[in-house]
């Protein structure tokens, strides 16, 4: 069974290299894209890509059940909160560009 | 190291940023973010519980409340205008350089409390230190600062009487929807960090305060909260600091002295205090904070 | 080592916030650089405290010698009270634009 | 039973001040007349109670926190209970306090109470900032611009006194690894960190007694709060931060208080004694002038604690009860001022009118209060038979003894500026020449609170022998 | 297995000094609250990395809240914002 944990925790290593990976590009979209959309745009791929790379490669490493739960559980909730934050932010944005 | 390193500039800068900009929202933000940053010091120095609930208040709470504030202070507003002399720099450098030495020459003396703590801790009734000396060893410290809340809570409503608006918000579905599914997950959280409390961290405050941003979220989305009229919530926000009160005395009564528990009663004595404090943290917090917010008006019962 | 480095942000933060208590023009910024300072305090607290524990270099001992207790249990109370004083100022600060505001009506 | 005396300080007022938030508003003076009653008769039982240490929950002392019951906390709780039992009877007298001031005050005189027992630097800490956050609210009782900008100057300072307090207990922990003050008195040691400790500590418990340069915020916000607050923060609210000085200089840092450090706290007391009055002299409102005078004798106080380190440093004198000299001294000064505040809040409710030039008839038809007045500033400059004089008798002898010339010479210009600003007041309801006005109607029974509280700093005076025995 | 997740922690601090930067010399408030929220999720994400990498359980119940409150924070800022659209009625 050896390989498999060895396997698996290259795995999760992957993962969690791939889910920092999208957190560098939102925060340089956020940066460098011209304007607020876009930027969210940015922003809601680092949030639930990136996060949810980094949960998936520990759930992986995960020394038992109730962790990986309690995982999963803030993954959902930054899921939830990125949806809810950037669904508001995105409707703000239109409002003010019919007021415009 | 590195790592300790980034985060002190950070801190620093972002510190600097909010005392100096001159746009108040982004000060606001700066504020929230900073209480992030700290969060994430807190456990690198070992106190998750601090950590838990600095991200709870320094980066929740504390935001939300300067927030529906802001939207109702003027630009120019009301500062403690100080003169600012020359003798006032040179003290503030030499405070600087003082506590630079002292922060220097005390690293050299580690003394704590921390033997005689774990010495009792068998005796306190909870496993986990933090809360041993919070709610068993310095407890009145902990009842007063309830106190504190609950008086500042009072000063904020006579404050506020007769000082609401309306303003017009976003409508939406999603948001409706997404806090009623949240809205569950909230309170087990709350009711699970109330319950870790007494073997790790965790433990009452940290539970109200998410308590606390449950019924802000509810408030947010316009769902129907809580009635801050009926008696039974305002014998709520009460409740910690009475019952705090009630179980010191009765210890007095049997004679473990005031504040203090009889040693095989202590841990039902404190989770029930716990859990009272809790539910009273959560009330004066998401209180203190919808009163604050720019719309709200009590529901006639 | 890295409380040392702790110690001096606690510092920097600590003066940090003084000087904006004393160079802002908002009692809004005066409150938050009262928190600024309140939180470099509250660091060199827990910072103190961290001594005998190093944060990484042992993590098998550290975790069988727990920073010490007693700072954390006032932290908290600290920022307890730090809020609460956060709230009564900014509700004084409201009370105020009500009143500057009925003065520039009338 | 010593036990439930000293818990009921405490628990007493705050669960009654808590309890005012749910009581129907008609029920709400009931509640308040209560609590205070019986913090009143708590606070003058433990005067008879001997001496002691109480462990709270019964662990060992630098581990759980502890209650000390000595000479000065018995006197100051004594002190407070009397005071703030007759500013109770005014406030309740007195129809323009809203009821939340019933809740507010409690939790105030519980905070005091439990700020006064503490043995325990952290705890402190706690008890000052509840005792700010109902101070400032009570500030902002009054419905006005002015007092809710005096109101957040307060908070502003306080809560910036307050963190340079919670540094030193820092600082403190750091070095010594306790926060029992009888523990870390007997470990003090002369170093940086001690020093330091001390020194903002000091700074912090001088911002919140507004000593000389950081006094600024005290005239706005005595002046402007309703008058049984005025006097509840003059008399009271002061004195605790004093007392917190008190604690540090001669008890937990008896060995670093050296004679160069008194010398610094004799000259801050000397610029306020000197500043206050001048600006007492020189302001056109009544309640202004008696909050400037406020700032004139927290010099005075501060002179004292300089004169006792002084004598503490040298060895010079005994010294194992200077301290009642100082305690007699925040007495006379607490039932002076408070009868004072609430005899010029009566003339100027009388009067319609804070500016001293039209409150000229309603002195002159206020004469209990103008008695009371008067009482209060022959006790206040230090004139014979009150309680002022034989504080001030008691502090120029010790100056005599130290041979401090200087401080004796500011102590007795400080007695003459009262006197100056006092007569400057008094002398309005003597002008022959004023003209008549309306006047409101005002209950007597506010004039007769502020006459009680000024008698009792003259009988005092006759009671002195409690305090020359101790000598 | 220690370095890696220490070099993970680090590049993500990287990205917050960058979120630092849109959060300081953001356009609006909607760039700024952005800011915000990724500074938030990259907190948590570097809480789990070193509750894995520490062996410290209790950091997962930090990061738990952080999530929380950030999800809230988030809410209230979009919806108080100071902004032109939400105008006085």
């Amino acid at each position: 069974m050896n390989w498999l944990e060895a396997g698996l925790s290259w795995f999760g290593i992957g993962l969690i290299s791939l889910g920092v990976v999208f957190f560098i590009a939102g925060s340089v979209g956020l940066l460098r894209f011209g304007e607020s959309v876009n930027r969210l745009h940015a922003l809601t791929k680092a949030d639930s890509m990136g996060l949810g790379l980094v949960v998936i490669g520990l759930v992986l490493q995960a020394p038992g059940i109730a962790v990986g739960l309690k995982l999963m559980i803030i993954w959902t909730l930054g899921l939830l909160s990125a949806s809810l934050v950037s669904h508001l932010i995105g409707q703000s944005l239109c409002s003010q560009r019919r007021d415009d | 190291m590195v790592l300790d390193g980034i985060l002190v500039l950070l801190i620093l800068a972002m510190a600097w940023r909010c005392v100096r900009t001159t746009d108040l929202f982004e000060a606001i933000i700066v504020f929230v973010g900073l209480g992030m940053m700290i969060a994430l010091v807190w456990t690198r120095l070992q106190a998750p519980d601090v950590a838990l609930a600095e991200a709870a208040i320094g980066a929740g709470l504390a935001g939300a409340l300067l927030l529906a504030n802001l939207r109702q202070l003027p630009e120019d507003s009301s500062a403690v205008r100080w003169r600012s002399s020359w003798l006032w720099w040179s003290l503030w450098g030499i405070l600087g350089l003082a506590l630079g030495f002292a922060v220097v020459s005390i690293q050299t003396t580690p003394v704590s409390l921390m033997p005689l703590v774990q010495a009792h801790l068998p005796e306190s009734g909870v496993t986990h230190p933090v809360t041993a000396v919070l709610l068993n060893f310095r407890a009145l410290d902990t009842a007063l600062e309830l106190a504190v809340l609950l008086w500042a809570w009072m000063a904020q409503r006579h404050l506020f009487e007769g000082n609401f608006k309306a303003f017009h918000s976003l409508q939406g579905g999603v948001l409706k929807t997404t806090v009623k599914m949240l809205f569950p997950l909230v309170v087990l959280i709350a009711v699970y960090l109330l319950w870790r409390g007494s073997s790790s961290p965790g433990g009452a405050f940290q539970s109200g305060a998410v308590l606390a941003a449950a019924w802000l979220m509810l408030w947010l989305a316009q769902l129907p909260g809580l009635n801050w009229q009926r008696l039974s919530l305002k014998v709520g926000l009460l409740g910690g600091v009475m019952v705090f009160f009630w179980v010191g005395l009765l210890g007095l009564f049997q004679g473990a002295g005031f504040m203090g528990y009889p040693a095989d009663q202590a841990g039902g004595w404190i989770l029930l205090i716990e859990s009272v404090a809790a539910l009273s943290i959560g009330l004066l917090l998401a209180s203190m904070v919808l009163v604050s917010m720019p719309n709200f008006q009590e529901q006639s019962p | 080592m890295s409380v040392w480095i702790y110690s001096l942000c606690a510092l920097g933060l600590v003066l940090i916030g003084l000087y904006g208590l004393v160079r802002s023009h908002h009692g809004l910024q005066q409150l938050l650089s009262i928190n600024v300072m309140g939180s470099g305090v509250f660091m060199l607290l827990l910072a103190l405290a961290a001594r005998h524990a190093p944060a990484d270099a042992v993590p098998q001992a550290a975790r069988h010698a727990p920073a010490d207790a007693v700072p954390q249990a006032l932290v908290l109370t600290g920022i307890v009270v730090a809020i609460s004083a956060l709230a009564l100022g900014l509700a004084l600060l409201r009370r105020l634009a009500s009143y500057d505001k009925g003065a520039s009506h009338d | 039973m010593t036990e439930w005396v000293m818990a009921g300080l405490v628990v007493w007022p705050l669960i009654w001040g808590a309890l005012t938030l749910i009581l129907p508003s008609r029920w709400v003076l009931f509640a308040g007349a209560l609590g205070a009653l019986g913090t009143l008769a708590l606070g003058v039982w433990v005067v008879s109670l001997p001496p002691q240490i109480m462990t709270l929950g019964n662990w060992p002392t630098p581990l759980g926190l502890s209650w000390r019951l000595d000479g000065i906390s018995q006197s100051l709780i004594g002190l407070t209970a009397v005071v703030g039992g007759l500013i109770s009877v005014y406030a309740g007298v007195d129809k323009s306090c809203p009821s939340v001031f019933w809740g507010l005050w409690l939790g105030a005189w519980g905070a005091m109470n439990a700020l006064f027992l503490t043995a325990d630097v952290f705890h402190f800490y706690v008890t000052l900032e509840l005792l700010t956050v109902s101070a400032v609210a009570m500030v902002a009782l009054t419905p006005s611009a002015a007092a809710t900008r005096a109101a957040f100057r307060y908070l502003v300072v306080s809560l910036t006194g307050s963190m340079f307090f919670l540094l030193g207990v820092a600082l403190l922990y750091g070095r010594y690894g306790v926060l029992d003050m009888a523990i870390l008195s007997e470990q003090m040691t002369m170093d940086w960190v001690s020093a330091l400790a001390l020194a903002v500590m000091t700074i912090g418990l001088l911002a919140k007694t507004a000593v000389f340069p950081l006094h600024s915020w005290l005239p706005q916000a005595h002046s402007e709060a309703l008058t049984a607050v005025s006097a509840i923060l003059s008399a009271l609210v002061i004195k605790t931060a004093f007392y917190g000085l008190m604690r540090l200089w001669l008890d937990v840092f008896a060995t670093l208080a050296t004679v160069s450090a008194s010398m610094v706290l004799g000259i801050l007391a000397s610029a306020a004694i000197f500043w206050g009055g001048y600006q007492a002299l020189t302001t056109s409102r009544l309640k202004r002038l008696v909050a400037w005078s406020t700032v004139a004798q927290v010099g005075g106080l501060l002179l004292a604690l300089a004169l006792v380190v002084q004598a503490q440093a040298t060895h010079s004198v005994q010294t194992a009860s200077l301290w009642q000299g100082l305690v007699w001294l925040i007495g006379a000064h607490a039932l002076a001022k408070s009868a004072w505040f609430l005899a010029a809040g009566t003339v100027q409710k009388r009067a319609g009118s804070d500016y001293l030039t039209q409150i000229g008839f309603a002195m002159q038809h206020s004469p209990i209060s103008v008695f009371a007045m008067t009482l209060a500033v022959v006790s206040l400059s230090g004139l014979p038979f009150t309680m002022g004089f034989i504080g001030k008798w008691w502090l120029l002898s010790l100056a005599w003894e130290l041979q401090a010339w200087l401080w004796m010479l500011v102590s007795l210009l400080g007695s003459l500026l009262t006197l100056a600003y006092g007569w400057r007041l008094l002398n309005l309801s003597l002008m022959s020449r004023v003209w008549p006005q309306p006047l409101n109607p005002v209950s007597v029974s506010k004039d007769w609170v502020a006459l009680g509280l000024a008698l009792l700093a003259v009988i005092g005076g006759f009671g002195s022998h409690w305090f020359w025995e101790g000598i | 297995m220690m370095l890696f997740y220490q070099v993970m922690m680090g590049v993500l601090l990287l990205c917050i000094v960058l979120g630092l930067v849109q959060l300081v010399w953001g356009h609006n408030s909607a760039d700024r609250l952005m800011a915000v929220q990724l500074l938030g999720t990259i907190g948590v994400a570097i809480l789990l990395l070193a509750a894995q990498a520490y062996e410290a359980p209790s950091l997962r119940d930090v990061a738990l809240v952080l999530a929380l409150l950030a999800a809230v924070t988030g809410v209230a800022f979009v919806r108080l914002r100071p902004d032109k659209e939400d105008r006085k009625p």
